[in-house]
């Protein structure tokens, strides 16, 4: 399995590493119900077969965090984004809503 | 009159005509429109489960229903290693229960599955795994399970051909379970399967169940490519495939599924006499009674449905092989080929009632519940049929992780692709 | 020629006959010629018997001339060389060659074991399963040692594999697998464009079938063409030709995994030369021309020496020169029976009949019976008949009486199944063609394409034709501009394929699976039994599991099943393969990591002086320490590291601790970035100080600790433990580029950059006072407890100074460029001579540390809180941190959990060990008394007795509790008081003198 | 004021001096390395001061840009490994982190590295072995650079601008297995060694 990386070019799945489900985000940490949030976010997984949005590290490359949408049946990536531009896409939406 | 029983001296006389008189190890019914319990997932839990259910727990009114042939899943993919060397209160029982029931499986089921205790050897390399492998050793004896710690003459004496004096990582002693050792993983389903059969269960092949049916908070049955069947009592025990069902009752579990891979090598005569664990890299190998060495190592590390995995994790493991055995260069790599598995967040198993009335789930094995396959079915069984976890079991709750009381062996947290 | 070449036929074949080679088969010898195999070889010396079979014992031949081959299975080679089951079709003859037949004894000839095969109605399938169940003890004892003698077939070498394996990326646009007709006319096309391509063959030359059929290519001998195409190719600049390389894997975007043979056809690889490389290719198209393989017939006796494909026949003829018996029997259900009726006619060889099964035999059979002058029959071969070779066949026509034929050889042709292995590797699914009566290729991996033979293609002008579309597509796919070239010309073959899958009027065993003595029978057996998945045969007979994984048995045993089930062929479906397409060796996976070089080697900056010390070493991870450092005299390493804590502690050590990973965090949110990921605080220290800090997983798990230096508003320094080096790096750039990227925060590791040494004891000051440059006050005042520093050393080189602890005495941390740290080391050592300061190990370290109750890595071992390591105080409560949340769960604040504390032995001279659990004074050695155990221990010098860390439950109301150390596995049972973890200056008075 | 003076070693020379074999390729000594990241919104300012300063445009992408005395060589998103003279520049990174002051964070990385240098017609023969990346010329002309690994050991290469010489750079605790990958790949090749 390849993986493009937005900085590097398509590297082997030898130079990354795999955190998992990029779709689960830190909830608020003082949230009225913080503890069941978090038990969800670290915990709770829809783990589909099938489209599957991920968190990968290029670590044997420019350490930057991707997140990619892959199908979990068929390895068949369909995007690679950077973790950080998504990670700013949301917390802008976050901020505007 | 077909023959049932199985003996050598059945076989004899059956050799004598050309063996035509052998009744079928289970038949193929057709489904009943309603069960009192239904059990998804023909693996080895599933059909364990349906054993005794019947066979201890008087409940025959049982179907196991399976979307391929029964033990097409990892019971038929896995490299059969038995053993119960774990560490934490929580596994520990259980896992000997598993043990002891393999110990008695033959006579039990009247099908050789050729549990080989062979004994299997964990090899440590530095002072700190030592340690590490005394504490895990020492629990085990205090759960009355055999362990010996060996320091390096010991394993030379027991491996002389092992890389001891070129090693990267050399090899300082090794801790043991003479009662661990290999199953015949296929004749595990088989032989469970047959003898479930004996006591009226059905047996359902080709019916992949494609929903759950929710009554009132109830689950009441199953929607299958064979139709609707009806249960009082639903339990999952699909192994990698666990979220995926339990979706279909709107459930969410602590479970990743991940890819898996394990090898066989050319058939050559014996020389691995046990079970042997590399301490410094991904690799363990045992050696097959028709000669396959038998391997594996780390996940492929990415969640995964294929059931197939990736170069990295092939080279990675025979890079393993290669630098504790440096004799077999020459052997040749048969077949590869990967399982799916439930990583669970704590790299232990579910065995627990759902919040959904009448859904019991077995989940979360992780690459460890073929050698737990007897204890699995018989606790699960005792769960299903009393409503109350069997005390051996009583530690693998859903709700663990939402309480802080995980049963993290490794010590790797809620990744579930490093436990 | 040499005279016992019998069956070599003069002028034929393109073997080199100035080049003779002498071999020894069984210890006997033998000539061959440079460009034969094994099996060519053999036959040309009119060798029949091979090998044995795995069950039954039986004689076995050659029955193919390709890596599809079941039978001809030797031990290659001898000593550390010796390699087990080496197909003998697939050995090149290289002078001196040794091999040796396979599971028999005493001799090929006489077997004893071939009694099994008089037993083999006992030993049906599934035999096991129903036996040897009581008494269960006697299982391990009798039952299984005795199936374990007979199990396997060649045996593993004795000894470590000497020689050596590489391995190589490659990236192409185009990838051909196999180069036959398609696959060289696929890769003159795409080379032609520019593309790049990489052609691989596992045959050590290119031609395919060409090689072995008399067909003609554009009016001349096809290798002529194969000749001319390959010359083409060789002269293209992007083109690259791996002979020998079989492409044995096809995974995951366009990657595929070949091992190329490079030595194997040596006596043994030259110097530097690697035996064998795997291949690493990223393709952005493939082309796969794989060929197909022929299937043999089921009828009885079929596995008897003798009986050999007739693709095979044409190739030993044809090829190699060599006839393959004196008087023949065809047995085919498709036109091959006429090619093969030719070739053997031509060069001599009695076709005493050809026997097709199909309702008609094709007019080319008729013509072809007509010209060999053999005896055309309608219908079957029965039974091959022999001991061991053929000496006849009983032939039963389809209409008339059955009667027998001598002859020597029955060169049989089932028809084709396409080599599709390389599109089922991703979960393709083979797709049944009733015409060819063949699985073709279904959905393939991505950018693969399936041309000639390999896709059901069996006429040669097509493969030509289909090679050249597929290649200029393949090109333009990758981005060139290609043409369609006009293709050579060739006469189309015949084929007319009808199913004949199993001789129902057989007598004898028949085989399916020749290497696991798969009879028809078993086949029969298992369906009755209930085992009716084509994967339930499979895993119930074995069928299709040996070392050639069914590639001639598969198909047709799937189609005796379907035809007991009653269900279609595409019903009864196909077993899957996976990789790899033929086995490959071990040593070829691992490559380069065997040995030392497993795994790299970080050496730390003093590591060669350390060595030129005597220094014991310790692997640290992937660090190489200095463990201790020994003296003449000492008699062992408790004594010299004794020696090493009591000199450290009243004068001065110096330990290289440069493996501590370090981080530079620079940023105007730096401060706000480690206050959200330590649990305590760090925006408020001061510049100039640091702090030691601890991080938990976002689960409320210990992740690291470490300390953190400020050396400036916006710049910090981390230090992590040397394990964690690179998860924390990973995990803070987790956390800042997916939880707050909105941060000014950069990093940079610096773990390498900094040589690090800790200079401990009452005089390290004193010691440090030599090499520091005015004008540094390094007095108690000017630098006091937890203070840092950039500053120079030794006239000028820049250093960093670091006023911290973890031994407990008045101790600095010196960082120098690590290009500095074998010097810096040595002036250390040196400035030391005066106060007899001595360098220490590991050991010494983790003694001092357990002395002064510090946690290390056997109490952060994922599975305890800050709260368990009695450090539950230091979480800052006026901020959120990564794992504050969760580790507010109810479970992980469970007042028993066990918790740090300090034991000591309550007999003084008694040893304590780690890993020894606890229990409570009096109670039985029963996992429901288990409180905790041993984290860590050490002799203590400075308590002179052992002194121990651990895990206890209720430990804060247990203090001066008597408690059981209890270590089975080692025979220990301690009584060891719960004390304090601080077993040294509990105040911590000397650190901030 | 200390009578005490240290003397550097090379990690690479120190590797080769306990190696099994020799190679063609050399070891690369004598720089001064910074590790250039921009601040949280200043990447084009910081770009532009460094044209300003060393007339070279720093690269967004994996290349390597070279001005007067100073390379810079992308390091990864809005990073760079900025290289110049260690003679000329002995204190190339508190030079640098003043001249970048509130555009970039810097950090040494001198001694952090080991640095060896390959050419020659083999020399993507020889790092096949080890380097998963495409070196074709056309995958990876002049100028390139990238950072992946070698054998396992992590790596950022480059492919000089001016000639046909790879450089890379290892961590430096990892010279000596880096450099036993090294001569095993070439010595195939009959190499030769140089400094
Ligand atoms: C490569 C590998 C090596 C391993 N090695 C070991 C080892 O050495 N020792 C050890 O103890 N454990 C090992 N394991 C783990 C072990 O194999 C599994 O934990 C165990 O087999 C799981 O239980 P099971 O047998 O019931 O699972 P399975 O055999 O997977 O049974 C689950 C069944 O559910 C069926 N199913 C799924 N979805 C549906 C549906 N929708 N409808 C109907 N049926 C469905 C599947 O087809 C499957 O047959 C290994 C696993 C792998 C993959
Ligand atoms: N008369 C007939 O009906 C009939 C039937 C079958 C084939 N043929 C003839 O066979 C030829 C078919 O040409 P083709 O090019 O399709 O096939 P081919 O058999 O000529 O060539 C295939 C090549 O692929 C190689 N190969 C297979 N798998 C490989 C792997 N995994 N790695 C590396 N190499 C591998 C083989 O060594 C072989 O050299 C034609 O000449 C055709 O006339 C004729
Ligand atoms: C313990 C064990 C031993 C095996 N031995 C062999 C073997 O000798 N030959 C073989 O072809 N496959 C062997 N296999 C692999 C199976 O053929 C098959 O690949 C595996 O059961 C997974 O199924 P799949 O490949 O059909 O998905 C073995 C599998 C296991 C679990
Ligand atoms: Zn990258």
């Amino acid at each position: 399995m390849r993986i493009s990386c937005p900085y590097c070019g398509e590297r082997s799945l030898d130079e990354y590493l795999y955190i998992g489900d990029a779709t689960v985000t830190r909830p608020d940490p003082a949230g009225a119900n913080a503890q069941a949030d978090f038990y969800k976010y670290a915990y709770e997984r829809t783990n589909p077969a099938g489209a599957h949005k991920e968190l990968w590290y290029h670590s044997a490359g420019c350490h930057a965090w991707l997140v990619v949408e892959r199908d979990t049946r068929t390895h068949e990536i369909s995007s690679v984004e950077t973790a950080k531009d998504v990670a700013l896409k949301r917390n802008v939406a976050k901020g505007g809503a | 009159m077909l023959i049932d029983h199985y003996s050598i001296w059945n076989v004899l006389r059956q050799s004598l005509k050309g063996h035509t008189g052998w009744k079928p190890a289970w038949r193929e019914p057709e489904p009943k429109a309603e069960y009192d319990v239904v059990i998804i997932g023909g693996g080895g839990h599933g059909l364990a489960t349906a054993y005794y259910l019947a066979k201890r727990y008087g409940i025959t009114n049982v179907a196991v229903v399976e979307k391929g042939w029964i033990g097409s899943g990892n019971v038929g993919r896995n490299t059969t290693i038995v053993r119960s060397n774990y560490m934490l209160p929580g596994n520990i029982p259980f896992y000997e229960l598993a043990l002891q029931l393999w110990e008695g499986l033959e006579k039990d089921l009247n099908y050789n599955a050729m549990v080989s205790q062979r004994g299997i050897l964990n090899l440590y390399h530095s002072d700190g795994q030592r340690d590490a492998y005394a504490r895990r050793g020492n629990a085990m004896r205090l759960h009355g399970v055999d362990a010996e710690l060996l320091d390096e003459s010991q394993v030379q004496s027991m491996y002389p051909w092992f890389d001891y004096d070129n090693a990267r990582f050399p090899i300082k002693g090794g801790l043991i379970q003479r009662r661990g050792g290999t199953v015949r993983h296929d004749a595990v389903a088989w032989g469970y399967a047959r003898a479930a059969d004996r006591l009226g269960v059905d047996i359902i092949q080709n019916a992949e169940v494609t929903a759950i049916r929710i009554e009132n908070g109830r689950a009441t049955g199953i929607e299958t490519k064979r139709g609707f069947i009806r249960a009082k009592k639903l339990a999952l025990s699909v192994a990698g495939n666990s979220s995926r069902v339990a979706a279909m009752a709107g459930l969410k579990l602590p479970i990743e599924s991940h890819v898996l891979q394990a090898f066989v090598s050319e058939g050559i005569k014996p020389f691995i006499d046990g079970v042997v664990t590399f301490g410094a890299g991904h690799f363990y190998i045992s050696q097959s009674d028709k000669g396959g060495l038998v391997f594996g190592g780390d996940l492929d590390g990415y969640n995964s449905y294929a059931q197939r995995g990736n170069l990295p994790v092939v080279e990675d493991v025979l890079e393993g092989g290669m630098a504790l055995m440096p004799r077999i260069g020459r052997v040749r790599l048969l077949r590869s080929w990967g399982g799916i598995m439930d990583m669970s967040m704590d790299g232990s198993p579910i065995i627990d009632k759902t919040p959904i009335d009448s859904l019991y789930l077995n989940a979360g094995w992780c690459y460890g519940g073929f050698k737990a396959t007897p204890a699995a079915g018989l606790t699960f069984a005792h769960l299903i049929a009393r409503d109350e976890p069997h005390d051996t079991a009583r530690a693998y709750r859903l709700d663990r992780f939402a309480t802080g009381r995980m049963i993290d062996e490794k010590g790797m947290g809620n990744q579930p692709n490093l436990h | 020629m040499s005279a016992s070449q019998t069956n070599r036929i003069t002028g034929k074949g393109l073997i080199d006959r100035r080049k003779p080679l002498r071999f020894t088969f069984d210890g006997k010898s033998y000539d061959g010629f440079q460009g034969d195999t094994l099996a060519s070889a053999l036959l040309a010396n009119g060798v029949v018997l091979t090998g044995r079979s795995f069950k039954y014992h039986r004689a076995r031949g050659i029955l193919s001339a390709g890596s599809e081959e079941p039978n001809a299975i030797v031990e290659l080679r001898a000593g550390a060389r010796r390699e087990p089951n080496t197909r003998a079709t697939m050995i090149e003859l290289f002078p001196g060659l040794e091999a040796h037949s396979q599971n028999r004894w005493p001799s090929l000839k006489y077997d004893v074991l071939s009694i099994n095969s008089l037993l083999s109605p006992v030993f049906v399938a599934g035999f096991y399963y129903k036996t040897f169940m009581w008494p269960s003890a006697m299982w391990e004892k009798l039952y299984e040692p005795m199936i374990r003698r007979a199990a396997g077939l060649g045996r593993a070498s004795d000894e470590a594999d000497p020689d050596t394996y590489d391995k190589s990326n490659a990236f192409c646009d185009v990838l051909v697998v196999g180069g036959g007709a398609a696959g060289l006319m696929a890769a003159l096309t795409a080379g032609r464009a520019g593309a790049r391509v990489i052609v691989c063959d596992e045959h050590f030359d290119l031609g395919g079938r060409l090689l072995s059929e008399t067909q003609l290519v554009d009016g001349k001998p096809a290798h002529d063409w194969v000749r001319a195409a390959v010359a083409e190719l060789r002269a293209m600049p992007e083109v690259q030709i791996l002979t020998r390389t079989s492409v044995f894997g096809a995974y995951d975007t366009g990657t595929f995994a070949a091992v190329e043979r490079v030595a194997d056809h040596l006596p043994k690889p030259g110097v530097h030369q690697p035996r064998q490389r795997l291949w690493r290719i990223i393709a952005k198209q493939c082309v796969l021309a794989a060929g197909a393989t022929e299937r043999p017939i089921v009828f009885g006796n079929n596995d008897l020496p003798g009986v050999m494909l007739a693709s095979a026949v044409r190739t030993y003829i044809n090829r190699f020169g060599v006839m393959p018996g004196k008087t023949a029997v065809i047995f085919a259900n498709n036109d091959e029976a006429a090619t093969t009726a030719r070739d053997l006619a031509t060069v001599g060889v009695r076709v005493a009949a050809i026997v097709d099964s199909r309702p008609q035999p094709s007019a080319a059979v008729r013509d072809a019976a007509k010209t060999t002058g053999a005896r055309l029959v309608s219908g079957v071969v029965a039974d091959a008949k022999g001991r061991i070779a053929v000496k006849g066949a009983r032939i039963v026509p389809a209409a008339g009486e059955a009667f027998d034929v001598s002859c020597d050889l029955i060169a049989v042709s089932g028809g084709y199944n396409p080599n599709v292995q390389l599109t089922t590797h991703q979960n393709g699914r083979p797709q049944w063609n009733e015409t060819l009566a063949a699985f073709l290729p279904g959905s393939s991996p991505k950018g693969m394409t399936v041309v000639g033979s390999a896709k059901g293609t069996f006429s040669l002008p097509d493969c030509l034709a289909e090679g050249a579309q597929a290649g200029a597509a393949a090109a333009t796919a990758a981005g060139f501009s290609a043409h369609v070239p006009q293709v050579p010309k060739a006469e189309a073959e015949s084929y007319g394929v009808v199913p004949m899958w199993r001789v129902k009027e057989a007598k004898h065993k028949a085989f399916v699976d020749f290497q696991n003595d798969v009879a028809a029978s078993d086949i029969d057996l298992a369906e009755r039994e209930g085992y009716r998945s084509v994967e339930h045969v499979k895993r119930y007979t074995t069928l299709g599991m040996a070392t050639d994984q069914g590639k001639t048995a598969n198909v047709n045993g799937l189609a005796i099943l379907a035809a007991l089930t009653g269900k279609s062929i595409p019903e009864t479906g196909i077993t899957s393969a996976r990789p790899p397409y033929s086995p490959v060796s071990i040593g070829a996976l691992a490559g380069h990591h065997r040995g030392k070089e497993f795994k790299a080697t970080r050496l730390p900056p003093s590591y060669y002086w350390a060595k030129e010390q005597g220094a014991v070493m310790v692997e640290a991870g992937l660090w190489m320490r200095p463990q201790y450092f020994p003296r003449a005299g000492e008699t062992d390493w408790l004594e010299t590291v004794t020696r090493e804590v009591k000199t450290t502690r009243s004068a001065a050590g110096i330990c290289d601790v440069s493996t501590l990973g370090k981080i530079e965090i620079q940023g105007a949110d730096a401060g706000t970035f480690l206050d959200r990921v330590y649990i305590n605080m760090f925006s408020t220290l001061g510049v100039g100080k640091a702090r030691y800090g601890m991080m938990l997983r976002e689960d409320g798990i210990v992740l690291d600790d470490g300390t953190t230096a400020r050396f400036a508003q916006d710049r910090f320094f981390m230090t992590t433990t040397t394990v964690n080096a690179v998860k924390v790096m990973q995990h803070l750039e987790f956390c800042h580029q997916w939880h707050w990227p909105e941060l000014d925060v950069q990093m940079a590791s610096a773990t390498d950059q900094w040589a690090q040494y800790s200079v401990a004891g009452p005089r390290s000051r004193e010691l440090l006072a030599k090499l520091v440059d005015a004008p540094f006050d390094i007095s108690n005042e000017g630098f006091p407890y937890m203070a840092v520093a950039e500053i120079t050393v030794c006239n000028g080189i820049r250093a960093r100074i670091y006023r911290l602890s973890f031994s407990g005495e008045l101790a600095y941390e010196i960082g120098v460029p690590a290009r500095y740290g074998d010097s810096l080391i040595r002036a250390l050592m040196a400035a030391g001579q005066e106060f007899g300061a001595l360098c220490y190990g590991t050991e010494a370290l983790g003694v001092m540390r357990i002395e002064k109750g510090h946690v290390g890595g056997p109490e952060i071992n994922g599975t305890t809180t800050a709260a368990d390591l009695g450090l539950g105080k230091m979480a800052s409560t006026k901020k959120d941190f990564i794992g504050r949340v969760l580790a507010g769960r109810e479970g992980l604040k469970d007042p028993s959990r066990p918790a740090l504390v300090g034991f000591r032995p309550v007999d003084r001279s008694a040893r304590l060990r780690s890993g020894s659990h606890l229990l409570p004074k009096d109670a039985g050695n029963f996992a429901s008394n288990d409180q905790g155990y041993l984290t860590s221990v050490a002799y203590s010098p400075m308590n002179g007795h052992w002194v121990g860390l651990g895990l206890l439950s209720n430990a804060a109301s247990r203090m001066g509790e008597i408690v059981r150390a209890y270590d089975p596995v080692r025979n220990g049972d301690t009584l060891v008081e719960v004390v304090s973890p601080v077993f040294f200056d509990p105040e911590g008075e000397r650190l901030r003198v | 004021m200390s009578s005490l003076t240290l003397t550097p070693t090379n990690a690479l020379a120190s590797a080769l001096n306990s190696s099994r074999s020799s190679v063609a390729i050399a070891v690369l000594d004598g720089l001064s390395i910074a590790h250039v990241a921009a601040r949280k919104g200043q990447s084009a300012a910081l770009a532009a001061r460094v044209k300003e300063l060393f007339g070279v445009t720093l690269s967004q992408t994996p290349r390597i840009a070279t001005g007067s005395n100073v390379s810079f060589v992308w390091a990864g998103p809005d990073q760079w490994l900025a290289m110049a003279r260690a003679d000329t520049n002995p204190d190339f990174e508190r030079d640098l982190r003043g001249k970048l002051e509130g555009l970039a964070s810097v950090a040494d990385q001198t001694d952090a590295r080991a640095l060896a240098t390959v050419r020659g017609p083999n020399a993507r023969h020889v790092l096949a072995k080890g380097v998963p990346i495409d070196l074709h010329p056309k995958a990876f002309p002049a100028g390139s650079a990238a950072i992946t690994h070698a054998s396992h050991i992590g790596v950022l290469m480059w492919l000089s601008e001016a000639d046909d010489t790879f450089t890379l750079a290892c961590p430096r605790s990892y010279a000596s297995s880096f450099w036993n990958w090294l001569t095993e790949s070439a010595v195939e090749f009959s190499p030769a060694v140089g400094e």
